[in-house]
């Protein structure tokens, strides 16, 4: 082996060398690489008002004003005010897609990913629950088959409890079956590959693969494509979004999959803290504007005042 | 009382947590607490390793069930998983016993035949399906996918040698793509993700669902 | 010993080529070797991850403790309840060692989120938009209304219209602006899309050119592995006209030809 | 069956496209073709920074790539190592990928030249692995030698030399991430850019690459290098080419059949769309 590639490097090396040369001395920017703020802010040595340790003022206010707002939602929520969701597309989707299972007399197949549930991942993997809950109660109302697949252990419990309850909710409790619940190890790829044998297996119409996905979301979007499903998927795992994007039929782009949970379960608090995150957003849409404003015309350095 | 720490117990835990290093982090506080949040993470990263143990445990007991049953097409499998998860339990834990760790020969063979090139491939069966999603999905149905065909070309010919010699521009052109809009493409996600983990943090404040019920 | 040593690496060759043509025939057809090549990996890779979590608690947890650093044992303790899922009665335990682990992860991710992801990234999108230079004010337009279409496409409940679900919508100024921002924030998003799919390509054939470069430098154990892959698809296609999933496909590719 | 529906049969059927990208790669790895490569300036960038790091700067390594990855990652690993090696540098190794300690192996292994010139204890130490969470990467920062009390061979590290210059956040020049996955990515930036302002390189495979963009945009990050291809950039800089160099021409020629398929599904595309639609049939 190694005979091969010494072989191989000095055969290309000879001639990459005479091209190196020239390559070595050429500028390949396009534009030097200098922005705006590139040099790390100076951060203050001293606490801020004697308390608050230096660097860390602009995280303090954001934290609260976040924290503040998102309990008064909450609150708010409880009490009875709403807070609409903006249309979802890939949300909207889900009932044709069940529809499509109806009329076809095939199975659902709802997958979300491998993990446990106290990781970084919890969010999208409740998130994924929540959206399966809604599934179910859709599936029990007209009638099809929903088989679930997942790779989090400590889930087993709420996935059989979520069909069971949606079943009954869409009047038919006895469509529920043990076997359709299907846990398929924590090891991504024995997990990937037993999903990928029920899509095959199950000929399933509808799949919809919601979850933080790895590298398992193109096996699985390109098997679902050959089986000819209807695909609706969404992660906030932004290196698998373009498969899914390209692939799949619909798309839960990031965080639509959170507001997608939101409008899913109906729970107004869910939607109350998307209201929260949404002044964050906003924060930070009117800083940016403030700043390029301020840089542009001023030439004064919002960036300096964040970073006290 | 007990039935309060079973339910409510979890939760406190984390609230607690949470507000200890809200305060450490943001505002000045005395050596021996910075010492205290210092043993605390570190308690937290080693809980990790058991984390690990009971996955594995998970997943021998995942395979024991249809060796019980004798589950047709399965069990025969299950049957070899168990015998090579046993094989490579006693040499590695006589290894790690012995003081050798993972260089310990017999287990060392194991992963290196075995494990090693196992991992690299079932990877590397997904150039198949990048290949054939290429073909059927790389479709220009309408513009968003049209622009997206565009900069997927630009920089597939910018990443490769061949890119070069049709044109030395793909270089730079590729470089400024990733350096400029394909940064400010996933800044908003990265910022929605900044702001979940801040939402996550309250609802964990306020005792609510972060894991289980 | 020493003559042994070579043996065993050549018996270590082979496998390691025969299980590498095995787990590439997934692409082709699912077939028994497959399985076998599989469910081995992962019975390994159980075996390896036990032994090294083994380790691990033994060089971070225990050995502290031996040299004098008491407060460690908490770890330990911790640890130790993440077992008690397996005792049924104890099981309300097991919950306070994640527990624990999400109050000190959350702790410490809430407290730099903001600045780490949020407000780092608000400052660097803070850029003159004429800077003298033509490419980069360009540059930097361009990426201010990225930036901006991108984050207005993530909000979810303020959103201008909103309100007038039921209603006819009126088409507003506000709403106006932001059905244009939505859309440069999608056109924005699907330019990263595309250089996220061309370098994911990269990746994977990186990964396909590894696994060459090992076979060609086994290529008897290659050239068998192979063989007996083939054999092996054959059978699963055999096998499957048989059983009743086959002939189903069957007798459905007759009625629609 | 008309003529377009055939060749879309052809170009559709998948055991045929994977046949034909196995026998491209290995025919060109078999005879290379020599293209010359084209140097990013994310990567001079990368390799001009590493140029004016001090003499004997400390680094802190996190090798977190399984065999998979180290297909792109350990090349460029190794050319750091190599680049960094004339200023006798002091480097804290550790992983938090359960495969770590084997690829850590194999580095060394493979880079004999760069190890043979560094003495265990007092130039390097491996810590092994540790596990991926927020708070190991916390740990680190605060202290490595007293999170760690053995290190991956079972030896002390409370009497280790290099732990007297590299221990903490603030003893650290540079911290390189070697890293197949985006999660180490976020936790350095959260818990040691932000907390610390630890200087990181980033070192990722191409897959994740653009998604890192944003931290090296805004400067939270000093440099990054993502792909086989900015490894072979990087030892072309070096001007020791290595097996990276020796991997582009087989990765031009898969990317040209890929492409080449892409085009023809779009020459196919149109004229199936517009048969369909004449059919009747809804399109998919």
């Amino acid at each position: 082996m190694h005979t091969l590639l010494s072989k191989t490097i000095r055969h290309i090396t000879s001639r990459y060398l005479q091209s190196v040369k020239s390559i070595l001395t050429e500028d390949n920017h396009l534009l030097s690489p200098v922005f705006a703020f590139s040099a790390p802010f100076a951060v203050a040595q001293q606490p801020i008002l004697g308390i608050i340790n230096p660097g860390r003022t602009a995280t303090l206010v954001l934290l609260l004003i976040i924290f503040i707002l998102g309990y008064v939602f909450i609150n708010q929520a409880q009490k009875g005010k709403k807070f609409p969701i903006r249309k979802i597309a890939g949300f909207e989707a889900i009932k044709e897609a069940v529809g499509r299972a109806v009329e076809t007399g095939r199975p659902i197949l709802y997958t979300f990913a491998y993990g446990n549930l106290y990781g970084g991942y919890a969010p999208q993997f409740m998130a994924a629950l929540g959206i399966l809950s809604y599934v179910s109660k859709l599936a029990g109302q007209y009638d099809a088959r929903v088989i679930t697949t997942f790779g989090v252990p400590e889930a087993i419990p709420m996935v059989e409890e979520i069909m069971r309850e949606g079943y009954r909710i869409g009047g038919r409790p006895d469509a529920y079956t043990q076997n359709d619940v299907r846990y398929q190890t924590t090891e991504q790829f024995a997990y990937a590959a037993a999903t990928q044998a029920t899509i095959i297996r199950e000929k399933v119409a509808t799949n919809i693969m919601i979850g933080p996905f790895a590298a398992e979301a193109l096996i699985f979007a390109e098997t679902g494509a050959a089986a000819g499903a209807i695909q609706i998927a969404g992660t906030a795992r932004e290196t698998q979004i373009p498969f899914f994007v390209l692939v799949c039929d619909y798309v839960l782009i990031a965080e639509e999959m959170f507001a997608a949970a939101a409008l899913a379960t109906g729970d107004e608090s869910t939607a109350a803290v998307l209201g929260a995150e949404d002044v964050g957003k906003f924060i930070s849409i009117a800083l940016i504007i403030l700043g390029i404003g301020l840089l542009t015309l001023l030439k004064v350095n919002l960036g300096a005042l964040l970073s006290i | 009382m007990s039935s309060t720490i079973r339910r409510h117990g979890p939760y406190l835990t984390i609230t607690l947590l949470i507000l200890f290093f809200f305060v450490t982090y943001l505002f000045t506080t005395p050596q021996p607490v910075q010492l205290f949040g210092t043993q605390l993470v570190q308690w937290a990263s080693i809980v990790g390793y058991f984390a690990i143990l009971v996955g594995t445990i998970d997943i021998v007991i995942f395979h024991i069930k249809p060796l019980r049953s004798k589950e047709s097409g399965q069990w025969q499998y299950s049957a070899v998983l168990l015998l090579i998860t046993a094989i490579g339990l006693v040499t590695g834990v006589t290894g790690v016993l012995s003081g050798a760790g993972i260089n310990y020969q017999p287990f060392a063979w194991l992963y290196n035949a075995i494990y090693v090139p196992s991992n690299a491939t079932i990877y590397a069966i997904l150039v198949f399906y990048i290949a054939s999603a290429s073909y059927r999905a790389f479709r220009i149905k309408n513009a968003q996918a049209a622009f997206l065909v565009l900069v997927g070309f630009i920089i597939m010919f910018a990443d490769i040698g061949l890119g070069y010699v049709i044109w030395p521009g793909f270089v730079p052109l590729g470089n400024w793509i990733n350096t400029y809009p394909v940064a400010a493409a996933f800044r908003p996600i990265i910022i929605g993700s900044g702001l979940g983990v801040i939402i996550t943090g309250l609802r964990a404040l306020l005792g609510r669902d972060v894991y289980g019920r | 010993m020493t003559a042994a040593v070579p043996i065993w690496d050549m018996f270590g060759l082979w496998i390691g080529a025969a299980l590498t043509v095995w787990l590439f025939s997934f692409a082709f057809k699912d077939n028994a070797l497959y399985k076998l090549a599989e469910h081995l990996f992962v019975g390994i890779a159980a075996a390896y991850s036990f032994t090294i979590a083994i380790d691990g608690i033994l060089r971070t947890g225990i050995a502290p403790v031996q040299q004098g650093n008491i407060l460690r044992i908490f770890a330990l303790i911790l640890g130790c309840f993440f077992f008690a899922k397996y005792f049924g009665k104890y099981s309300w335990i097991a919950r306070f060692g994640p527990a624990f682990v999400i109050g000190v992860g959350l702790g410490i991710s809430v407290t730099t989120a903001p600045e780490g992801f949020v407000l780092a990234q608000v400052k660097s999108s803070m850029l003159p938009l004429w800077t003298g230079d033509l490419l980069q004010s360009l540059t930097n337009i361009l990426m201010t209304f990225i930036v901006l279409g991108g984050l207005t496409y993530f909000m979810f409940t303020f959103v201008p219209g909103i309100r007038g679900v039921t209603k006819v919508t009126k088409k507003t100024p506000a709403s106006h602006l932001y059905a244009v921002l939505v859309k440069i924030g999608i056109y924005g998003m699907m330019i990263g899309f595309g250089a996220l799919f061309a370098s994911t390509i990269v990746s994977r054939v990186a990964y396909l050119i590894g696994r060459l470069t090992d076979l060609i430098a086994s290529p008897e154990a290659s050239i068998v592995a192979t063989i007996l892959v083939i054999a092996a698809i054959a059978y699963a296609y055999q096998h499957e006209k048989k059983t009743a999933v086959g002939k189903i496909e069957q007798k459905e590719s007759k009625k629609n030809p | 069956m008309n003529s377009i529906e055939k060749i879309n049969k052809i170009l559709s059927n998948r055991q045929i496209l994977y046949l034909l990208l196995i026998a491209v790669v290995l025919g060109i790895m078999l005879h290379p073709l020599g293209i010359p490569i084209g140097i990013a300036g994310q990567t001079r960038d990368v390799y001009n920074y590493v140029d004016k790091l001090p003499q004997n700067p400390k680094i802190l390594m996190d090798v977190h790539y399984d065999p998979a990855g180290a297909t792109e990652l350990q090349p460029m690993a190794g050319a750091f190592l190599r680049q960094v090696i004339t200023k006798s540098p002091k480097i804290v190794f550790f992983t938090t990928h359960n495969v770590g300690p084997i690829m850590f192996e194999r580095l060394k292994g493979y880079f004999p030249d760069v190890f043979s010139q560094l003495k265990y204890g007092d130039d390097y130490v491996n810590l092994g692995f540790l596990p991926l969470a927020e708070a190991t990467f916390a740990s680190i920062a605060k202290g490595a030698q007293e999170f760690v009390a053995k290190d991956v061979y079972g030896a002390s590290t409370a009497d280790m030399p290099i732990f007297k210059v590299a221990d903490k956040a603030a003893d650290f020049n540079v911290v390189v991430l070697i890293t197949t996955s985006t999660d180490p990515v976020e936790y350095a930036i959260r818990q040691w850019y932000t907390a610390y302002k630890m200087p990181l390189l980033f070192m990722v495979v191409a897959v994740i690459g653009p998604s890192v963009q944003p931290f090296v945009a805004s400067a939270q990050a000093v440099g990054m290098l993502s792909g086989q291809n900015a490894a072979a950039q990087y030892e072309l800089l070096l001007k020791k080419p290595g097996s990276a160099v020796a991997a582009v021409d087989a990765q031009s020629g898969a990317h040209v059949l890929i492409m080449i398929y892409i085009v023809l599904g779009n020459l196919i595309y149109w004229p199936m769309r517009r048969m369909s639609k004449k059919a009747g049939g809804k399109t998919k």
